[in-house]
């Protein structure tokens, strides 16, 4: 099979190994792609798909990259790649380098390969994809298309992918173009065929069904905040083109076309607008927010930058507001379609002057969903924003969670909100009175009552009953008063999470978010080692008292952040007065989805010292 | 502070058919300067919705930043108001608006507020023909600012520093003609019998509707030749450079024939040459509105009136097609689909 | 004098005590009250004025606070006034509340004063203004006009000007008009001898001539911002008006079109431009910085939220740029009339992504104008921006500071650019290479060379030779780089001031800005009352050394902030990696400019603390 | 990826009066899809430069972002750049001017770039009256962020998804005019024998000047009936939601006479009726040009050609009235007043 000397052959390995395709921009290969992916899934085997795309529509590299694990590791693995599916000569020479010894190249071998791209090491397996492409359809759109469902089938053939798997998955896509199905399966077919003729005996990286997605789903996270929204009771989403949040506004979009039309008038009980920009899109959140409709936006790093203003607004006016921020890499447009955690900072303390906002930080789509839905009802019952702060890896790719769970006798929190009844009883409303004693006042919304509760909302100093001042006390008792809102708010955010907890572990890593999968990965790497550490997941800003805790009990903290600049740190270092000195820090940026083997290098020079001393860790990209 | 009360307070005074006075239309004592062309809309718009017999809390008034968005305090005391940010109003009334589509909204804004730092906004809130009416409360300066250009000063006036203005002024009904407004209309801050009725008609309108009112600044237009007994004081206050004198003024008001020209003298000695449209005008032809406007124009006359209306045109809420109950109002067993859809979603997720 | 009981007197004082003015806004009474002040400062009196003033044109209440200290003592002293002018009917209830004890209110008795005004602890000494004023104008705006001028006149003998002082700054002022000099003196005199007629004695407040003024100027931080930009070298300012700091794009305009203009050709070598925002505001300054013209812009805190995406872009493309951010209270709109510090976090850390800005705190109007023109220096060595923090106590007031200065032999640093020749060297420019090992790269200039130089700015990922990619090891390798130049910085920056030293004191305070003054007449207190302490005082940021060597030499550390959320420590405990429970705050953010009195209450709890405990200390307004 | 490269490398290309061939006008590879519009108007550009025997590091190339954005590095690679931030080009644009006036600027930007975000700052450069060329590569969508609607799509008409634009589109020639733009053109990416002159015109007017281009996106703009081969392949992406099925397309050329009316066929099948102006319009009355325009409209076609020129007008540096030597060449003996100016402002300061 090998175009030069005998490499070694990989030892036979079962449902533990990576597969990189290497596709062209706008080529199609995604569908075909995803199919493979959905596949493994359905085999009940746990798969983790990646997309590594370029900031371009057409003609650029783009790579999709499937771990396969049957241990349940869904986090990137990073490294090389036991298989290479190569279908563009753009990046070949890249994409050979990226085959671990041992490993398998896969081209279209319809034109020769270029000596200069031949390793030894490893192996090379071409199929004239082209050429059977061309022979069996005549139409070059078709041709482009197909090729792509043809290598699939090879695959299939290659490394045991169950063919009624992949028949299933062309069906439901087809469910609706019924004459589409036999052309796709015969193309299917095409592939496996053409690859068993080729290869006598299939690869040693097989696949065997295995039963470990049940009660599992495959989606992205960016839609599971759509249907969180919907779930959550949003009626408006203003938005703004943005990668890699855009598909959060089309899965509301897309959910609620399917939810919430009324099915008698045919109306829309939701509403959903696209504005000019995104200081115009949190404009329009601020004001259905006010009006009393739960409304939010999803952006990126540049909007939530041009959203600086009004959130400071909506802290100080006590507006409730919902923002989603899939992050990027930044600063600056930064790279559009790479993932990162670094609009931490800038959401935190967003807006000039003193103010603070609540944050989210959602691991899995399962989260995705319900934190979005949890997001309004926080936001009603603080009246304040709240930022969902997710990210391209966990936004824009497929990721095996639990299956969506909904309590059907949970209702919504609206926060303390005055009726008309409520306003009879009282006998002056102040807007801004601690009436409670937990910093959160009481509202009402335009148009509740002829006679009482109107007020005039700004973003300027006023009193208790909502009347201008300029009044240095009437300030401060205001800004005082927002600190005990803060103060109260950890009460209604989710607590964080300690999955693996043994006293007599030293070693504590707090993550967020999407470290998720590769940090529980080192934690087992770790316990292998004998070195066992417990672990926290954050899951809110402002912090619990667990964070504190969980920080005073171990020796050793380490954080693990996809930034430059620790920026989840310096939270915890500012709000809960807490060493620097007692953090390490594990950060990884370079736009690449953090994997076990880099957090496992981050943490080598803590492992090697001894507790208190700080050590500040980046490495290469690997 | 001008201690702003309309005059209506007779306990004789009419009411409307809803039982109320204009009393009931009164908002908080205006701390605009005496004067301000600001504060006569502010009473304009009392008579107005009093006129309508609209119940006040069935109003929301929006501003965004500037002197002119302080006025929204200064009437309907019982309607609720947001003052937002600078340039910004458009976009929180949209929302509003879409939450609520059951409620009145009158937006103020401001020459600084709407022409410069709002220009987007402003642009794409007519594009999406928002139910709402907009008051351009326009004095060609920043009056909170003291003083500063627009970019509605009109090429060659002289500001506050003598300087000549450079830039030819950005006209806002022209904009909103080209722009596709559904109801385009001028008029000026001291002409209330033109100024009620078109309120009327702007808040009766389903759908966008521009007033551009000439709303002079008395405080920073005071700097060119007026009247001869000032020059002594205006002297003084150059040459001590103070910049904190505002001379105490009269509202500017004016009460003319429909169709006729007349010539409106500025605190600053400045004049606009203010003309009617006449009663025999079709403000309905997009095209013609245009053309007059650009006759006028080259007159070097300020037309004002109802100039363009377009009385059946798709207004934003029946673009997004939502119901006619606000979506504010909806509740959970509407809104959230629940478990069971739930369950099938996650189907479709295998 | 007084209409009731006869109060205690006061003892007599000279030179030290507060006068404070209750005017009108809008009634014209700010030039009246800044002569009161300068012909103070004449008579070589250390004397600080405050506008306390409303965010509205006409109407409102407004104060102006003189405090004269023989001692020097130029910070805002706080409490209750010795004598008040009272001449607004509308706050006097809250005017009359603010005299001390045995103090004077001086007031206008042409209508009688209401009974429940009077104290009995205070002197009422009234004199008619408004009939004396009348009775000598006929026209209603010059009566507006001069009874301010006759009040002035009055305090002449009540408190003992000089009469020529007040005559010498009368013909300055009105050089240009003499025809108006006469009357202006005239109604001094009139002041003088109705006061006179009326008061057998003068207070026992008493000014008499000193000599602490020698070499000193009286002028307001914004001026000499915008002088400092002439000086500089700045060529464009773009600006968008915003209180307080309109009135730096207006020194500059102002000095620039005094120094600036060519006298042959009438032409400005200099561009000022008002742009529509802040957002194109902050766009031009990067435009012209990016072609090589060194430019500025002045804002306020709603305008540094607008401006952080293009701060991002900024930082990333590393195009030099100036900001002056005079701020104001926040959050929001919040009070746009007082004052605060409270935009340090959304500076240093602006934009979304990994981002940190370089920060300047000038605290008198002598640095105001320096660090102005070393801003443009440290923009164009560091290729970044430099944002520079002043506030509208600083900016918008009159202060004594020391005379101006300017080294002839000077000149500017304009950093690594690149001509013609240099290029006609280099093999292959790399915009992004770091020739020197201190992250600095070297940059060119449009139009610079036919042929070599030419690159394309991006604030997206590129390699060393501004070529495109999304490479992440080239993305990596430039945030690090970053990180060296950020590195670099404190060396281009100006050092942290020590102005008290005794390696005896254990406590040490923290200060920048504007809490300069108050903190030194503090440090003043505590040494009489035998607890001395140290001081630093920070002028930049990122810190030096000498921050971290200070905190290590002192048992206890406090840092005075004008802000809530005690920004500036968060900035210490981020970069310096300092334990946070090192350091307490004494924090003050009503929006009144900070005082020795309010800064010795908040120390009060660490005063009385054991070293290395926590305390965060904020207190009532007073 | 559309490995463009204009087919001009021919060793005996023509040369410019400065002894260039276009070879010396070249950008970088263009990384846009095949058959873009973008594509032949950097082609143009080139050529447009070219022919006025301007050296390439005379000009400074400027951007917001998108596709069209993206565009200036794939021409004139010896000229500076800076593809600033979304929406924000102008004000770049305007600093740089400023600074350094001697050089020529091109501003690239999209529709998306100009109409939608960056509205404002497009009203203000115009008044400003800068001396640029400007130009909207417009396509009616976001390219870049994958085909959504932008402000110019024509109401009515269906965005990949087969929802019907409500909105009126805005039209940037007609806005232009209404603010004093005092160069106003309109072509078609397609046509350069209109373009090229077009753009020489633009770049020798002293002021602002704008063209208006219109430039068909192939890949956003597949979805509704085209010929028939591409049907199957359509269905098939739609249903299958394939995201990133981009196929190759065509640019659409287009040559014809002056003074008459084309049908253009998109790529989605719909259509753009393009009107050359007659040889006897009469460009230089703003009135006219307004009412023509309207007139083309009403009969549903687009004009183009060189709609508007003023030749004779202050362009911003006149009105700033700044030296012919470019700010940024000034030193520090002009720009520093020095120690004995300082010694008499503190004299003043006393
Ligand atoms: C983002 C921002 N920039 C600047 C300001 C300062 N500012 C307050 S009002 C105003 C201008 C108001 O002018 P206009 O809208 O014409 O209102 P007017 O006072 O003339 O009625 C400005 C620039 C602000 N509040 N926010
Ligand atoms: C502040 C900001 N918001 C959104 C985006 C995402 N974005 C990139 S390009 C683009 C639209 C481009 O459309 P257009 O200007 O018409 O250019 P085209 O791609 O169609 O040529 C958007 C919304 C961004 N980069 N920055
Ligand atoms: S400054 Fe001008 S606009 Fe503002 S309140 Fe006074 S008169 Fe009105
Ligand atoms: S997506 Fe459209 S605008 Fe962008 S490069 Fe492709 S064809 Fe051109
Ligand atoms: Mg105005
Ligand atoms: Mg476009």
């Amino acid at each position: 099979m090998s175009p030069s000397s005998t490499p070694t052959t990989l030892h036979a390995v079962t449902n533990d190994f990576v597969v990189k395709f290497a596709n062209v921009n706008g080529s199609g290969s995604a569908s075909a792609n995803s199919m493979f992916a959905k596949a493994i899934f359905r085999m009940g085997i746990p798969v983790s798909p990646r997309n590594i795309f370029p900031s371009n529509i057409q003609g650029a590299p783009t790579w999709y990259e499937v771990r396969i694990s049957d241990d349940g590791y869904l986090g990137r693995r990073g490294g090389q790649v036991e298989l290479m599916v190569s279908v563009n000569p753009q990046s070949m020479a890249q994409d050979v380098e990226d085959v671990c010894p041992g490993g398998y190249f896969f081209y279209d071998n319809t034109y020769p390969l270029d000596f200069k791209l031949i390793r030894d090491d490893i192996h090379y397996i071409g199929l004239p994809l082209t050429q059977i492409t061309n022979s069996n359809f005549d139409n070059p759109r078709l041709q482009q298309l197909f090729k792509n469902i043809i290598y699939v089938g090879s695959l299939a053939y290659l490394i045991g992918i169950e063919f009624s798997a992949l028949e299933g998955i062309v069906s439901d896509t087809f469910a609706k173009k019924p004459k589409l199905i036999a052309p796709n399966v015969s193309a299917l077919q095409l592939g496996f065929d053409e690859a068993k003729k080729a290869f006598s005996e299939p690869l040693p990286l097989q696949l065997k069904r295995s039963n470990k997605n049940d009660r599992k789903v495959l989606l992205e996270g960016n839609a599971a905040c759509g249907l969180g929204a919907v779930f959550g009771g949003a009626t408006v989403c203003a938005w703004y083109p943005i990668t890699p949040s855009t598909s959060v506004a089309e899965g509301f979009e897309k959910y609620a076309k399917q939810l919430r039309v009324n099915a008698d008038t045919g109306e829309n009980n939701f509403a959903v607008i696209q504005a000019e920009d995104e200081l115009s899109a949190i404009g329009m959140v601020i004001g259905a927010n006010w009006n009393g409709a739960r409304s939010f936006t999803a952006t990126s790093g540049p909007g939530v930058s041009l959203m600086q203003e009004f959130l400071g607004l909506a802290y100080f006016a006590e507006v409730p507001a919902v923002l989603i921020d899939v992050q990027r890499t930044g600063p600056s447009t930064g790279m559009p379609t790479r993932t990162q955690q670094s609009d931490i900072l800038i959401s935190a303390y967003a807006s000039h002057g003193d103010s603070k906002q609540i944050l989210l930080f959602p691991a899995t789509p399962k989260e995705c969903f319900e934190l979005t839905a949890d997001a309004f009802d926080i936001a009603d019952r603080l009246q304040t924003p709240v930022i969902m702060l997710t990210d391209l890896d966990l936004g824009m790719n497929e990721h095996i969670c639990d299956e969506l769970e909904w309590d059907d006798s949970r209702s919504y929190d609206r926060g303390k909100v005055l009726n008309a009844q409520d306003l009879e009883k009282i006998e002056r409303f102040g807007r801004y009175l601690d009436v409670d004693g937990d910093g959160i006042p009481y509202r009402t919304v335009a148009g509740t009552h002829a006679e009482k509760g109107a007020f005039f909302t700004r973003g300027t100093s006023r009193d208790e009953y909502a009347v201008y001042t300029e009044k240095g006390e009437a300030y401060q008792r205001n800004m005082e008063r927002l600190e005990v809102k803060w103060a109260t708010a950890p009460k209604y955010l989710p607590k964080a999470i300690e999955t693996r907890r043994d006293e007599a572990n030293s070693l504590g890593v707090i993550h967020f978010g999407t470290s998720l999968e590769a940090t529980h990965e080192t934690l087992d790497v770790l316990s292998k080692e004998g070195r066992p550490a417990n672990d926290l997941r954050i899951l809110a800003f402002p912090f619990g008292d667990d964070v504190k805790a969980f920080i005073d009990k171990h020796a050793q903290v380490v954080i693990v952040e996809q930034n430059r600049d620790a920026q989840l740190k310096s939270l915890i270092v500012n709000e809960l007065q807490i060493d620097p000195n007692r953090l390490h820090s594990v950060l990884h940026y370079n736009g690449d989805p953090i994997s076990a083997r880099q957090i496992r290098i981050g943490l080598e020079p803590i492992l090697n010292i001894s507790a208190g001393q700080h050590a500040q860790t980046a490495y290469e990209a690997s | 502070m001008s201690f702003f009360k309309p005059n209506f307070r007779h306990p004789e005074s009419p009411k409307n058919t809803l039982g109320l006075t204009t009393r009931a239309y009164e908002g908080g004592i205006s701390t605009l300067c005496a004067g301000c062309g600001h504060d006569s809309i502010s009473a304009a718009i009392m008579q107005a919705v009093w006129g309508l017999n609209i119940e006040p809390h069935r109003i929301a008034k929006m501003s965004g930043i500037g002197c002119s968005s302080k006025s929204p305090n200064y009437f309907l005391n019982k309607a609720h108001g947001f003052n937002s940010v600078h340039g910004r109003m458009p976009s929180v009334t949209t929302g509003a608006n879409v939450a609520n589509r059951e409620l009145l909204y009158i937006g103020v804004s401001g020459d600084g507020d709407t022409a410069s730092i709002g220009m987007g906004q402003f642009a794409h809130v007519i594009r999406r023909n928002l139910n709402m009416m907009y008051l351009v409360e326009n004095n060609g300066c920043y009056g909170l600012t003291k003083g500063q250009d627009s970019a509605t000063a009109d090429a060659g006036s002289k500001n506050k520093k003598g300087r000549i203005n450079p830039f030819e002024s950005i006209d806002l009904v022209a904009l909103a003609l080209d722009l596709g407004a559904t109801f385009v209309a001028r008029s000026f801050s001291g002409d209330k019998e033109q100024l009620i009725p078109l309120m009327q008609a702007a808040m009766t309108h389903k759908g966008f509707a521009l007033i551009d009112i000439v709303s002079p600044c008395v405080t920073f237009n005071n700097h060119a030749g007026s009247t001869k007994s000032y020059d002594y004081t205006r002297d003084h206050v150059q040459a001590g450079s103070v910049v904190d004198f505002v001379p105490v003024a009269q509202e500017i008001t004016l009460d003319q024939i429909q169709g006729s020209t007349q010539n409106v003298e500025l605190h600053n000695g400045d004049s606009v040459r203010l003309s009617k449209l006449s009663k025999d005008y079709d403000p309905t032809d997009r095209g013609h509105a245009i053309r007059t406007l650009l006759e006028h124009k080259a007159q070097d006359k300020l037309m004002t009136g109802l100039i363009y209306i377009e009385p059946e045109s798709d207004n934003f809420h029946d673009t997004l097609n939502i119901p006619k109950t606000p979506l504010n109002s909806l509740k959970e067993d509407v809104l959230c689909p629940g478990k069971s859809a739930l369950t099938s979603i996650n189907e479709g997720l295998r």
